[in-house]
């Protein structure tokens, strides 16, 4: 299996599945966008806000599954040191960033008919906005460092602690503010509160965003693979 | 186009909003795969 | 006493070099010759534990190395005394009463770091040396800075204290230091432009 | 082990700045607040925990480039990591050199502080235990985030935004326990936590940042 993870067999595999992951997730996305934008009824008591579910939902799941996957990456990385997996979580992290940012602001427009209020300080808004943070001095330490197996060591040891201390946050957050989420109508643990009109086009746009951070992953790996070889090859014919 | 209601202007910034961002994370991404391949291809066609 | 087996060392994701094998035994020092960037600060890098080696081995009795490098690693705010005496505890040994005659730093005794020249500050490194008590030593450059007069004192120590007590160093050096010390020319160990090895080895 | 806690406190005590600036950044912050918000005392009042406990934060983080920094460039830090002493030992006196100079200060002056925000009277003894408790995590944090950015020229602010999101879980501890110090209310559950996170940061980051720091010398 660690095969696939040497970065030639790794361009090799990608190119043939690349395209189809992307056109499945657009499909995913284009139908289960219109079909809960244009035909699912609204919500007895949110009105049509409950159609922010369809975006807001997938986008918090993936928001957490990004950062899940690159610690993952990082795990392996500092256990097997195969290079693809530490380009991967470097490739993950602005595509977890484009998802934190989809969930705050989703979140945040839904709370204003339900909350009276754009922004309210709810754990869960809170929890996504430290995550944000997280993810920008994840970014921002890759950006900084030159040579690229120093940096794939330190950020895999930052998002390893980050991790810890994510988790961390979640609690204090709770610790500090009960919240006004509710969760039984919207959160995903507990989905038999989601009628079956809701739950569908939902569970469609979840393999969408699913599908559509594979496809961006495996291209901006491959685009990170890239460039690591220019280097490698302008390194080598600097000595020559 | 369905019945928004009182709450248009919001469902419809949400929906705007994150399909921009996604756009924008695609091109992003889009365009530095094709700028990386032509200059991975220019250093391999030189050395 | 210290043995060196096909070693290949890497810089910069890159080998530069490979296959270098040497023995050193007790009471021995060896220089390491070579242009500048053939690899000689890489390699007692590598012996010296602060980088891992792409391969090969490396042995010498473990707690026993000690590494200086082109930066002694002095403290401008303290004193010399303070500053030897600081390396003394680090590495549980005791001050040798004679160390500040050796390296003709008694008339500095109290003077802080700060305010040493560039050749004193390298004679308090060099003096750490003499307080660490380590056998096995890996020396990048130990004469930079000095004069003439300063590297007899140095080679004397090398000579009389460290290697007449069974010590062992490998330095890293343009200058003839006066040793009756055998050479070793780094420049037949250059690795090949396409030598394996190396972490950037997956993307060519 | 100890004798780099001595050389780390005498630099302190003789590069001057070491005790001084992080207490006066810490004045200022707090003298500032109320320009700020209003001489209102009963908001003073009720801001004040938060406040002290933000500000502490703060002054902590000014300092914290300087625990490696000046290690690396002299190279000391490279002939630390090949000395005997462990550099996971190293590192967590580097974070104890650090709290003596800054937290421990800070800590004391707190309550002096806590007299210009009219904070509660009850809050007092939460003030000085939390911050107590509390600042030797923001070293060990700290540390451990100079340690990622040691071998970057201008890291200084990437060190901060390493950092203070860390900084989360102990900082809304910390004022919290004071907050409920303040309302009369049991606070010693903020402070059980909050003295967990301590213990787990002086556990665990000194491995961590050792780790980072041999990466960094490579």
């Amino acid at each position: 299996m660690w095969e696939y993870a040497n970065p030639k067999r790794f361009m090799g595999w990608t190119r043939p599945v690349l395209p189809w992951t992307f056109g499945l997730a657009g499909l995913c996305l284009a139908v289960g966008l219109i079909w809960g934008f244009f035909f699912t009824p609204d919500d007895f008591r949110q009105g049509s806000t409950v159609k922010i579910i369809y975006l807001h939902v997938p986008a918090a799941l993936m928001a957490i599954n990004a950062w899940i996957m690159m610690l993952v990456a990082s795990l392996i990385w500092v256990v097997r040191r195969h290079h693809v997996t530490a380009l991967a979580a470097r490739a993950a992290a602005p595509v977890g960033v484009v998802f934190t940012l989809i969930a705050l602001f989703t979140g945040g427009i839904w709370g204003q008919p339900m909350w009276g209020t754009y922004w309210a300080w709810d754990p869960r808004l809170t929890s996504f906005l430290i995550l944000f943070l997280f993810y920008l001095g994840y970014i921002a330490l890759w950006e900084a460092i030159e040579d690229p197996d120093t940096a794939a060591d330190l950020t895999s040891v930052l998002c390893m602690v980050g991790s810890v201390f994510a988790i961390l946050s979640r609690y204090a957050v709770l610790f500090w503010n009960q919240g006004l989420h509710q969760g039984a109508s919207l959160s995903l643990d507990k989905e038999e509160n989601v009628a079956d009109v809701f739950w569908f086009p939902l569970l469609v746009c979840i393999v969408g965003f699913v599908l559509l951070f594979i496809a961006l992953v495996l291209m901006r790996t491959r685009t990170e693979i890239r460039a690591r070889r220019i280097r490698a090859l302008e390194a080598r014919a600097r000595r020559a | 186009m369905p019945d928004l209601g009182q709450y248009a202007v919001e469902v419809l910034a949400a929906y705007g909003v994150s399909i921009l961002l996604l756009s924008a994370i695609i091109a992003i991404s889009w365009r530095r795969y094709v700028r990386v391949r032509a200059a991975l291809e220019a250093v391999e066609k030189n050395g | 006493m210290l043995t060196v087996t096909d070693l290949t060392c890497e810089r910069g994701g890159l080998p530069v070099l490979t296959g270098v094998s040497f023995d050193v035994a007790a009471g021995q020092a060896l220089i390491l010759r070579g242009p500048n960037g053939i690899g000689k600060t890489t390699l007692l890098r590598t012996l010296a534990g602060l980088q891992p080696a792409v391969a090969g081995h490396v042995t010498y009795p473990e707690d026993e190395s000690a590494y200086a490098s082109h930066a002694d690693g002095i403290k401008t705010a303290l004193s010399v005394t303070e500053n030897l005496r600081f390396w003394a505890d680090v590495y549980g040994a005791d001050l040798p009463r004679d160390i500040l005659e050796t390296f003709d730093l008694a008339d500095l005794a109290e003077r802080l770091g700060g305010t040493l020249s560039a050749g004193q500050k390298r004679r308090l490194g060099l003096a750490r040396l003499g307080v660490i008590g380590r056998k096995v030593l890996f020396l990048d450059e130990p004469t930079v800075s000095l004069d003439g007069f300063s590297v007899k004192l140095f080679a004397k120590w090398l000579q009389d204290t460290h290697l007449a007590r069974g010590g062992v160093a490998v330095i890293a050096t343009h200058i003839d230091l006066g040793l009756a010390a055998p050479e070793l020319d780094l420049t037949p160990f250059k690795s090949d432009v396409d030598a394996g090895g190396g972490t950037d080895e997956a993307f060519l | 082990m100890i004798a780099l806690l001595l050389r780390d406190l005498r630099l302190a005590v003789r590069a001057g700045g070491g005790f001084g600036l992080g207490l006066a950044f810490f004045l200022i912050v707090v003298v500032l607040v109320p320009f700020g918000v209003g001489p209102d005392t009963a908001v003073l009042s009720r801001i004040a925990p938060g406040n002290l406990w933000v500000a502490s934060l703060l002054a902590a983080l000014l300092s914290l480039d300087r625990i490696f920094a000046l290690d690396y460039e002299d190279g000391s830090l490279a002939l630390l990591a090949t000395s005997p002493l462990p550099l996971e030992g190293a590192a967590m006196m580097k974070a104890l050199a650090h709290w003596i100079t800054t937290g421990l200060p800070l800590t004391l002056a707190a309550p002096a502080l806590g007299f210009l925000l009219s904070l509660a009277p009850e809050a007092y003894a939460y003030l000085l235990l939390s911050l107590l408790i509390g600042t030797p995590a923001l070293s060990m944090i700290g540390t451990f985030g100079a340690a990622l950015t040691v071998g970057l020229r201008r890291g200084g602010l990437l060190l901060s935004l390493l950092v203070l999101p860390l900084y989360v879980p102990t900082l809304i501890f910390g004022a919290e326990a004071v907050r409920r110090g303040a309302d009369g209310l049991d606070p010693s559950g903020a402070l059980m936590l909050m003295g967990g996170i301590t213990a787990g940061c002086f556990a665990l980051l000194p491995f961590a940042t050792s780790a980072v720091l041999r990466v960094n010398l490579r």
